[in-house]
């Protein structure tokens, strides 16, 4: 909304990062979303991830489809090229430029429409192949661009602004990430920023397919009564699996003590990623164990027919394999390899007699 | 009875088959030992859309001459499939020579009185030579090269080199194949009379070509042209471009010391992620494309007009198949001219390039990374399938080493710093062509944002009509700056001078100009021009102008070639006439012939 | 200072409002104000691609000659946007008036001179009469038409009267309303002099003509025509189509006793799945329809070559707006129409109607049904966002109740039964177009297997060249055949006879008549025909070989019509004059004359 | 195979069923499929159970899209229509063709090319709609027509004929029609027609979404060793859940105690369906429970990850909601409607007013 000022996060103070930036050097062009809409509170969150990882924001590449979600990559990382494609296929160009320049971090931003329902079968296969991205969807359960038919993801039983309940049974993105072997997946909710946050964070640091259901409510078609995506629908139904930080950006998250203080207090586990760094996570499930990609399946599914909705890190593969790893590609991302690759004159003659 | 044909370096053999029964490297052989020989012969293999068990055809037309174009009609017809047995004995010219397994009985009421029988119990002396049933099925195939090398009067030595070349190292199977071989040569000698009317007589015509089909010749291009990203979808007839490419990468462009690939192959899920990829790909700077058929490019139609309104580079290879629809899927056309030249919806024109032959394929397919970098926009490398699945004698490749690729308008990091003005849309050139930037680049300049809604000039979102207006011209302008990169067309006029004209490319090139040769013959002279790219050049509209009857061959219904010559150019339809040839087979230059003949007939009776 | 522009019914006023706040009902209450006057007017939504907040404008245009066409200017602008303010100032005809809130300061300085400027303290007028912010926000926008109604001398009791029929049973919300309107109205005739120079007079103009938007019409097209099974994906500006279906089919096309629908409406996927539903339904024998737009359009190209080669009835409502690819979303264009009319890949051609406004969307809508069961093809209704998303006056819709529904050539239980040949690919008739038998018709007759893939006349598979030709030829034929069920052109000779004429189609229509009017008064003539299918009869082709010079007039970059008229016909070029406005506001009549005259005036200078 | 007669099923008797059809009046064109095929073999599997169940073949609608397997259904059920599509865009064309005709019996037939990788969204998109069918994968986790490139089913780590090895994560049908909400989701294997035949007569038999995965070599591109999809590597890994008869065609299917004796003995137990018949179920696993789709998820998992191919009916939701509920149409055909629903002249006139 162009003439609001924007949703105010907890770190007001021009604080610097390592590289130097403040957290306006991570914002981007104001917004034209509708006043309140879900997708501007996950745009604040992103800056703050990125800031907060002191990651250089034109070494990430900001890739979206079509939709009020996809629009938001315009709405922060000013300085990183972006690209809003065609409606369901970013994960093809994403997974495209992936292969071209291996040293950029992609993040991908789609909404449930465009996921669901148009680009289904392009975000199984990009999540099935690996490539190292973060994914977020910035779900609301209707296309709001279009406005307010149901989406996907929209529950059965759920209601339209107009009173119309949806009939057909409804797809759970979380659990067909999991199913298609999403080495990251989890679930979050546009107004809980302080778990918001370090989710995003820690799938910026996981070095392979990282994905995120991210619940964020379309204020304008899909907050009414009898929605299941509403503000209030999903404040009362969030069941908090966990918190975590980032240890390599602990001191960031200030104050510590103000975050845990907000959920009952559970252990805490470490969990190591591949780069080196590590997650702490705050469990407040305490037996759930996101390394058991079954057991995790098993209980999204129970509680989320319960009608609850789960949110925190469900499933994270310590060990994930990247597309790279599977093409066996050179370190060298591919877009800087020239004219050095060309086998030249005298290996074409060779080819030349070998077809006489 | 007709006097059986006599004819040297000259005729038409062809084999029929049935699919997956191993016969394909037989026959292959077969030509390869006439093209060692110095003969130029051309093969073309027609086989359904199945994996096994359905007939299959190679045809091999031997031309001293040089015709490399399908020519209809067969001297001499070798009959291994008992399915097509008499569709087979039907089709051998008066006069030819009918080849066939004679181990089960054949009532002679199958044979032909016109044509010379050569039955031969392929099966029987197998069997009685070899025990196990999969040797009886492979040397069958080897048994009857061997006997044809008898009757044509083929040196049997090339064949068994080419034994020893490919089987190089495995001595048991060549000794074996060298074994079959003879066999059959023998038996032929010692049951026909050796050799027949047709022979095979060494020749230097053949000289320093190569014998290489076009989908090959197209992946070496990419390979050459330094395509490191390849995203594709399997389809009937291009799959083999991008499974040479991997073939070739894997050997040229693997770091030796650890053994990693300097090239990305992804086979994606469908033709709408295969672009998408390559143009993600492209969108960071590397070199890339997709090979695909008609269906796939109905699938890419979206992404395609994203690609030509954001300006992305992408090169795809449409290896064309038989249309409408699934259409014939193992047959030819160059039906998707229309599809691609406009395709996506709104206003949208794109780049072609009409390779004739593996040459070109090669060439063509190494520019087209070169022209769509600097025309920042689709490049369309339109095959089809006569030229991407047969092997065909073609010149040698050839590689400047010299030459660097042309990455088009990039700003660097460097030009940046040192303050270097930029604006992705801005036409700074007067060109049509703007400037663009890698991602990631610099932290604070030349970053931008791609999308396919309209822009201004700074790559900021805008609904403003004259904006949009001004970036829809620019394209125009960048379009028409196109013909200037794009390759010539190549125009050969008729030494007798001439009103009359014909317009054609791609794989209809062989057999037109030998029609041309042909009507030449007839008295009837025409001036030829072989398109090579779309946008057309002046060259080329002034070559229609300059004629009062253009001929416009192609291999489609709706003559789709002309339309784009309307549609672009103020040329006269009566004056632009076509001549098509769609039914799946290759065009010939009989058909040409014998159809513009007939076109010119009442003008000719005229004056 | 100009004098203050003074005219009747006769003049554009512009309402520049922001998105999502409540103003577009109010607006609409002011243009059905001045309808019920009996005044034809026409409105013209113009908004962003967005959902709130971003500037939008509502233009409504007076004119008791009838014009409907977008005309271009301002003579009053209702300024209620700070973020276009000053560009909503500059946009106002001298000596014109300038209608704002004047509620904050507004500088002298940002108001011209040569203009009227009528300051109203809304907002403060509000905050002073209502105390909840959305009565303050809804009632702002109502008391400005109470103005208006004063400054215009119109009559307030026609604008009460909507109030309660849209409110009917809801007193509360009248009498708020009511009060909200007389509030405005006294507060103006207060604060200004009323009326002003421009004013609407009660006219009989308006007649019994309807006010509705053409995606309403062609949904009621559609429950006219019988459609029962509709499959869509929402998309800009087509999304109301498929919604006034199920709104419309939801009262009219269920059983009363059951409560349970005659209709199906499936919001699918995408579009590759919607027209794969449609293509289902069809084959399956229920009348089905899609409505989609240029991005859908490009998906649904495999699926449209399916249906045009195994000969599926399809409709498809395209709403065009403004490409190539996402383009301008919320603009209107007419540039699908070369990939409509060759939608996919191979040799294809596909019916296309076009409609010139929401009277015609319901007349060809419901006819389309019939022709697609005709004809057995996908036809297209094209529409454009101009159209389908902006009300327009036009005449009541008609049905014959005699008419039944075309069902086209069929074959039922009981002719199979009675021995009835059958074929689905047989041309019995000599016109093109074949049997077909609804699946599951007969226990063992007249079953077939529909595909993509090439068949023999009785449907079975077959990659055989002659049959896949023969197959190809009776697909012209059947071409052919469609022009004579297809609705003829429409054409209007000018009384001063001429040499020179326009060629035109679609939402074009309004505009081009009245330049046709404009052009005459300045003594250039021109005979009109609008066009309103592909393929074009003989009378379409005739009508343009009679002229000297044609002007083809459309709403696309490439002019492509014209580009239809030169591959389908041997028309010259040069005769055919492009006239392309593609910026992606609708088609004025100032444009068109303009433009024309400019063509023809080296001509006239030389004759 | 043009060549070969047809694989022999084990009733060669011209035996006559309830409609006084031999199971040749169930057969179709002779297949053109390599001799072997495993698609042929389900084809056969097909008539079997046409003939059991006493369908009229005439009333059965047979889809496809592109690919060897795709081709059958001209092979079997020649008296009925059908449809052989595009590529991997079945799913929409048989939810349209329900939709026109509630009556007819859908029969969708396709690969796992077909919809695992191009037709994946629709694929899932019929799932959750409840269209009444039932879909078959015939899956041999290559791309057959196309000359055998690995497809989205082939299985990590298994080899190709070149024996270059799969490096992406593979697509599990099963798994994800069971997420999808497909009401019968079953899996088998083409050489075991005992466990296939009644599987596809309980699938026609469902009133919703049945989906059956069944594994079918293909000899050409995939029979050879490191191939998980090999007839050999099948027979070897196949955990056989349950085998199922079809009450009301029990007599049919003879003689019972061979087919019993074909596997350890189990317990028995009655799955009632929707439409009154009855699922007679001899479970090999005891404790599985055919009725719980979470478990079904977590059981196939694990056997998954041990390398085995569960086999049988895994789930089966016994009070399916089909399409036309959702959808709320009338029990006549849509395609049977004729000029009585058009509303006439009157009623377009009180539009017309509405307008005014
Ligand atoms: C091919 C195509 N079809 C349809 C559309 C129209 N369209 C634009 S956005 C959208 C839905 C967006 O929904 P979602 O992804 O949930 O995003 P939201 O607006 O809810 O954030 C649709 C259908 C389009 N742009 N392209
Ligand atoms: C749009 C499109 N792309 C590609 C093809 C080529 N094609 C035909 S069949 C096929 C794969 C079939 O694999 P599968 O579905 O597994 O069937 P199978 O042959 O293995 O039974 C492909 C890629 C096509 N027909 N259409
Ligand atoms: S319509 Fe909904 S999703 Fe779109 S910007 Fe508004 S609130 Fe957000
Ligand atoms: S190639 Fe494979 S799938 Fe196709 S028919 Fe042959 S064996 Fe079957
Ligand atoms: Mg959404
Ligand atoms: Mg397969």
């Amino acid at each position: 909304m162009t003439y609001l000022a924007k949703p105010q996060l907890r770190h007001p103070s021009l604080k610097v990062n390592d590289l130097g930036l403040t957290r306006r050097d991570y914002e981007g062009a104001v917004s034209t979303l509708c006043a309140g809409c879900g997708h501007d509170s996950i745009s604040a969150a992103i800056v703050h991830a990125c800031f907060n990882l002191d990651l250089p924001p034109h070494r990430i590449a900001k890739l979206s489809g079509i939709g009020c979600s996809s629009k938001t990559p315009t709405y922060f990382l000013g300085t990183a090229h972006g690209f809003n494609s065609v409606h369901g296929r970013m994960p093809s160009v994403l997974t495209g430029a992936a292969c071209a320049n291996r040293e950029l971090i992609y993040l991908g931003v789609s909404g449930d429409g465009d996921s669901a329902s148009i680009g289904l079968g392009q975000f199984a296969h990009c999540l099935r192949r690996g490539v190292n991205m973060v994914y977020i969807v910035e779900n609301n359960g209707v296309y709001g661009l279009t406005k307010g038919q149901f989406s996907a993801t929209a529950d059965r039983g759920s209601k339209d602004k107009k009173g119309v309940s949806n009939a057909t049974e409804s797809i759970a993105l979380v659990g067909l990430a999991l199913e298609l072997g999403a080495t990251f997946v989890g679930r979050s909710f546009s107004g809980d920023k302080e778990q918001l946050i370090p989710l995003i964070e820690a799938a910026l640091m996981h070095e392979g397919a990282a994905f995120l259901d991210v619940i964020s409510p379309c204020v304008t078609f899909n907050n009414h009564e009898g929605s299941t995506k509403s503000f209030e629908h999903v404040r009362e139904h969030e069941e908090v699996l966990n918190v975590l930080d980032t240890l390599d950006a602990f001191d960031l998250l200030t104050p510590q003590s103000e975050i845990t203080a907000q959920y009952e207090a559970g252990t805490v586990q470490d969990v190591l990623q591949h780069d080196g760094t590590t997650l702490r996570l705050r469990k407040l499930a305490q037996e759930y164990d996101v390394y058991d990609r079954n057991a995790a399946m098993a209980y999204l599914h129970e509680r989320g027919r319960a009608g609850e909705i789960v949110t925190g890190l469900i499933y994270v593969d310590p060990q994930p394999v990247d597309m790279h790893a599977n093409l066996g590609t050179i370190p060298t991302p591919l877009n800087l390899l020239g004219d050095e690759i060309c086998p030249g004159a005298a290996a074409l003659d060779k080819i030349n007699a070998s077809y006489r | 009875m007709p006097h059986a044909l006599e004819r040297t370096n000259d005729f038409v053999v062809k084999f029929a088959n049935i699919n997956g029964s191993g016969s394909a490297s037989a026959n292959r052989l077969f030509a390869r030992t006439i093209l060692r020989m110095g003969v130029p012969c051309t093969p073309r293999n027609i086989f359904p859309s199945n994996i096994q068990g359905l007939p299959t055809w190679y045809e091999v037309r031997l031309s001293d001459a040089g015709y490399l174009g399908a020519r209809g009609g067969a001297e001499f017809v070798v009959a291994l499939n008992p399915q097509s047995f008499d569709q087979d004995a039907a089709s051998v010219d008066p006069g030819g020579y009918f080849f066939f397994d004679s181990s089960k009985y054949v009532a002679q009421s199958r044979l032909r009185n016109d044509v010379i029988a050569l039955p031969m119990p392929l099966t029987e002396i197998c069997n009685a030579q070899w025990s196990e049933a999969r040797h009886r099925q492979i040397f069958r195939n080897v048994l009857y090269v061997g006997a044809l090398a008898a009757l044509f009067d083929m040196d049997l030595a090339e064949a068994e080199k080419l034994v020893e070349e490919d089987f190089r190292g495995k001595a048991k199977l060549i000794a074996s194949n060298v074994a079959a071989l003879r066999l059959g040569n023998q038996w032929a000698r010692d049951h026909f009379l050796c050799p027949i009317g047709l022979q095979v007589k060494r020749s230097t015509e053949v000289g320093d070509r190569i014998f290489i089909d076009g989908n090959t010749a197209s992946a070496l291009g990419a390979v050459w042209g330094g395509a490191t990203v390849c995203a594709w979808y399997p389809i009937t007839p291009s799959t083999s471009i991008p499974e040479m490419f991997s073939r070739y990468a894997s050997k040229l462009r693997v770091d030796l010391e650890t053994g990693k690939n300097r090239f990305a192959v992804v086979q994606a899920e469908d033709e709408l992620a295969s672009i998408g990829m390559v143009i993600g790909a492209a969108w960071n700077g590397a070199r890339t494309f997709t090979a695909t058929s008609g269906p796939g490019i109905s699938l890419m139609q979206e992404f395609l007009g994203l690609a030509y309104f954001a300006e992305i580079p992408a090169v795809i290879f449409n290896v064309q198949r038989a249309g409408p629809s699934t259409g014939m899927p193992t047959r030819t056309q160059q039906s998707d001219v229309l599809a691609c030249a406009y395709a996506s919806h709104g206003d949208t024109k794109h780049v072609l390039l009409f390779p004739e032959d593996p040459k070109e394929c090669f060439d063509l397919g190494a520019d087209a990374f070169d022209l769509a970098d600097r025309l920042q926009t689709p490049v369309f490398v339109l095959l089809d399938l006569d030229m991407g699945m047969n092997e065909r004698l073609c010149d040698p490749f050839t590689w400047d080493d010299a030459r660097r690729y042309d990455r088009g308008k990039v700003v660097t990091y460097e030009e940046l710093e040192a303050g270097k003005a930029f604006g992705r849309y801005l036409d700074v050139d007067g060109d049509g062509i703007t400037y663009r930037t890698y991602p990631g680049t610099h932290p604070t300049k030349g970053s931008f944002f791609t999308r396919g809604t309209s822009r201004d000039r700074y790559a900021k979102y805008t609904e403003d009509g004259a904006a949009y207006v001004d970036n829809m011209e620019r394209l125009l302008k960048k379009f028409e700056t196109a013909k200037k990169y794009l390759p010539k067309p190549i125009r050969k006029d008729s030494p007798t001078p001439t009103r009359n004209a014909a317009v054609f490319y791609g794989s209809t090139s062989a057999a037109m100009w030998e029609a041309i040769d042909v009507l030449a013959e007839k008295g009837i002279f025409l001036d030829g021009l072989r398109v090579r790219a779309f946008p057309f050049q002046d060259e080329v509209v002034e070559f229609v102008r300059e004629h009062d009857q253009v001929f416009l061959v192609e291999q489609n219904r709706d003559g789709q070639l002309r339309s784009l010559f309307l549609i672009e150019h103020g040329l006269s339809p009566s004056k632009l006439q076509s001549v098509v040839h769609y039914d799946g087979s290759p065009i010939t230059a009989r058909f040409i012939a014998n159809a513009i003949a007939a076109k010119l007939a009442p003008v000719q009776v005229k004056s």
